[in-house]
């Protein structure tokens, strides 16, 4: 696997995180490392990407010097609609969202505890960003999975017994990817279930505060299935 | 997202005692030919929301008459006889709901609130056993929300993804009913090639429909 | 007042509510005498003829042989479309009526009290139509107007010491009109406003079992106004 | 029901301390020539209930740079530094709300519901101080309607009579913002003949707006 141990952190997890989309589903992918997760994926898979700007069926940037300010994501970056796309209003948009059509979202993340809560949307005294979505996201999405660095900058542990920062939603989340492991949150706390081709259980341990539960053999990330 | 099913196939996902949605305005706008398979199947026992009880010929009507239904949820039933006869009878339950609280119960299932706060029928029958919630002030009848098994819609153009349009007053409660059902079963009018109906156009996306019924052969 | 002394008095009422209409606003006409409102306004008025089903713009009968069964009105009726008509779905067409931008309606009673409150959905044990739109009109337009007969067939009094039918909403309706009179009903009680052409105070006293508020001279009914 | 204003006219409608919806979301679907011509004009105090700070030169960006706002309601500022700065010296009072309650809110005020039972929020800092109201066992924040003194619109088209259409995801909040000013100001990009917008196009009846600013010259 010489050449996922070479992959870029961030490729890794979109890569990986590609592999949990399912054909013809609605999935909205957040700024930053899930936005990558789409060029993962075959197009004639029938995804729909929703943007909660506004569209179902965004697609990727537009060729050179086509781009339209009428047609953004949610980072306000062009893009372009794929055929069978449609336009819809914020109301619309968040309906869709909050009332559970949604099968499946990707979202950055600051922390992760052991409940499997996640904070994702400011640092008191910090950095105050706003929820954006966020908030809507993680309470109305089908499936919720946060992608992110396994650590942050300085090595502080991301994966925590109890958020200190301002929670999202008071809801857990369905599975945690980072370039490290892949984790998923139940009844009984974070269980490991996957690491990174190179990356050992003790080091998945050794760079997570909270206590991850461990059941047998843990496979590696099997990064084949997406394209 | 969907599969283009036979009228017949569609009927037969739909089980006795199911809740259905049924769009339409005194039958403007209602999908007929799901209607009149469904009456012509002898469900029973189904629970119908719609806008009103149309008359015995139209939207509804043919399911009333067929004596399909065990509760009729709606805003209106003055002009269908068969309604007024089956409610007195005792075989048919009736739940009148104001159109304008109907249709934003119906929303509110479908965008995941928790109710609907009104002042549409405060100090009337309608309030009856109700929680009135005071904000900033003012009353507010608290009105759950209203999803169901599955809604039935009637649409002008289908495309191949099952992005939706209507057509003028035939809209009506469809686009709001696509958001509630469960499983959403679409009738169109005719099926389009994707692109056809061009992004703004679409008032229901392909997103939220589970099934297209085949055109007529 | 030959003329208007022999008018059907279905259409004298019609006649003295397209007086209350002004330029360039939304209105709504329930079925029945309502309905007639429109046939004595002028088409250059710019007033635009909302119908719960979904249209802001609807105008008359097509032409023969040109109706669709897309376009009718609230009753299920042939319509047309204006030209600058609009076409919405019924959550949209209700927060026009509930959110207040519905500058008057006009509807048809069975009973109005001296309170000014309306009823007109249902005769509990007789006739159970449903409310449809009449509660949230009621309780929503920026103006509503009662069109009725003034008395029931068989002379029973519609306007009344209080409701014994069940109330369409908590909110004083802001006139009514019926073929002997106009009465505004205000804090104090129903104010007699206007006398139908050839009807007396005193008859319309005899009609009405609410007391009717008097002040000095009562004028009549002005038709002339309308078209 | 509307007058073609010039930009200049419509904004000496707005007095300082106004409440102010602004649609647009990072800048894509506002409308700049009034946004530029508050900030030019020096208004003052203004709340403004926009979705997003967006960046200093776009969006609501020009009327926080120039000092115009005293307090904003949205849901995102992460992008905007003069935002940050404003707050942090205490000269501008910042209310964040998650989009879909922002949304909602904006809705209801403009619909004529008394409020919004949303589960997103619960369990977190938004909660505080909040009522929670349970519907059919499940536990909701109950979040009161937003309307303002005016809703400035971007639309792609506007006809005489003032029906409105948008473009893609310009579309945004504003088919929502124009029922929920008091004033509602439509800043088209194109002014066209009625009937050239279809009745199953417009997305905002001419009924809801009461001024269009004039094209440019």
């Amino acid at each position: 696997m010489t050449e996922t141990e070479k992959m870029d952190p961030k490729e890794l997890i979109a890569r990986r995180c590609a592999a949990e989309v399912k054909p013809h589903t609605l999935v909205n992918l957040g700024i930053g490392i899930p936005t990558l997760v789409s060029d993962h994926l075959d197009e004639g898979m029938g995804v729909f990407f929703q943007a909660e700007n506004g569209v179902v069926g965004m697609g990727r940037r537009p060729p050179e010097g086509m781009s339209d300010r009428h047609l953004t994501d949610a980072g306000g970056s062009f893009v372009s609609a794929v055929p069978g796309a449609s336009t819809i209003d914020s109301a619309f948009s968040f309906g869709l969202i909050r009332g559970g059509h949604l099968d499946l979202t990707v979202l950055g993340g600051l922390q992760v505890d052991q409940r499997g809560y996640l904070a994702n949307w400011m640092i008191p005294g910090v950095y105050v960003p706003g929820m954006g979505g966020a908030m809507d996201l993680v309470t109305g999405a089908k499936r919720v999975i946060v992608a992110m660095i396994h650590s942050a900058k300085g090595g502080q542990p991301k994966i925590v017994p109890e958020c200190s920062l301002p929670l999202t939603a008071e809801r857990r989340v369905d599975l945690i990817v980072t370039e490290m492991a892949v984790i998923r949150p139940e009844d009984d706390g974070l269980h490991l279930i996957e690491t990174a081709p190179g990356v050992t259980v003790a080091e998945v341990r050794a760079a997570t505060a909270a206590d991850l539960i461990v059941r047998g053999d843990v496979p590696e990330m099997d990064l084949s299935r997406s394209c | 997202m969907y599969q283009a099913l036979t009228v017949d196939e569609a009927v037969e996902l739909i089980p006795d005692g199911a809740s259905v949605m049924l769009s339409g305005f005194m039958g403007v706008g209602t999908p007929d030919r799901m209607v009149r398979a469904l009456a012509d199947a002898g469900k029973k026992d189904l629970t119908v929301i719609v806008n009103d009880a149309a008359r015995p010929d139209r939207g509804v009507g043919p399911l009333v008459a067929a004596r399909c239904l065990r509760k009729f949820i709606g805003s209106h039933i003055g002009l269908n006889p068969d309604v007024q006869e089956q409610m007195r009878e005792g075989t048919l339950e009736v739940e009148l709901v104001p159109q304008g609280t109907l249709v934003e119960r119906i929303r509110a299932a479908g965008v995941g609130l928790g109710g609907v706060l009104t002042p549409t029928g405060l100090g009337t029958k309608v309030a009856e056993g109700k929680q009135v919630i005071e904000v900033e002030g003012k009353p507010y009848l608290l009105e759950p929300p209203l999803g169901a098994d599955f809604a039935l819609i009637a649409a002008r153009s289908c495309d191949y993804v099952g992005n939706l349009t209507y057509m003028l007053t035939a809209t009506n409660f469809n686009p709001i009913m696509a958001l509630a059902g469960r499983v959403v079963i679409a009738e169109p009018e005719e099926i389009v090639p994707v692109g056809m109906i061009p992004p703004d156009a679409v008032k229901t996306p392909g997103a939220l429909v589970n099934h297209v019924i085949r055109r007529v052969a």
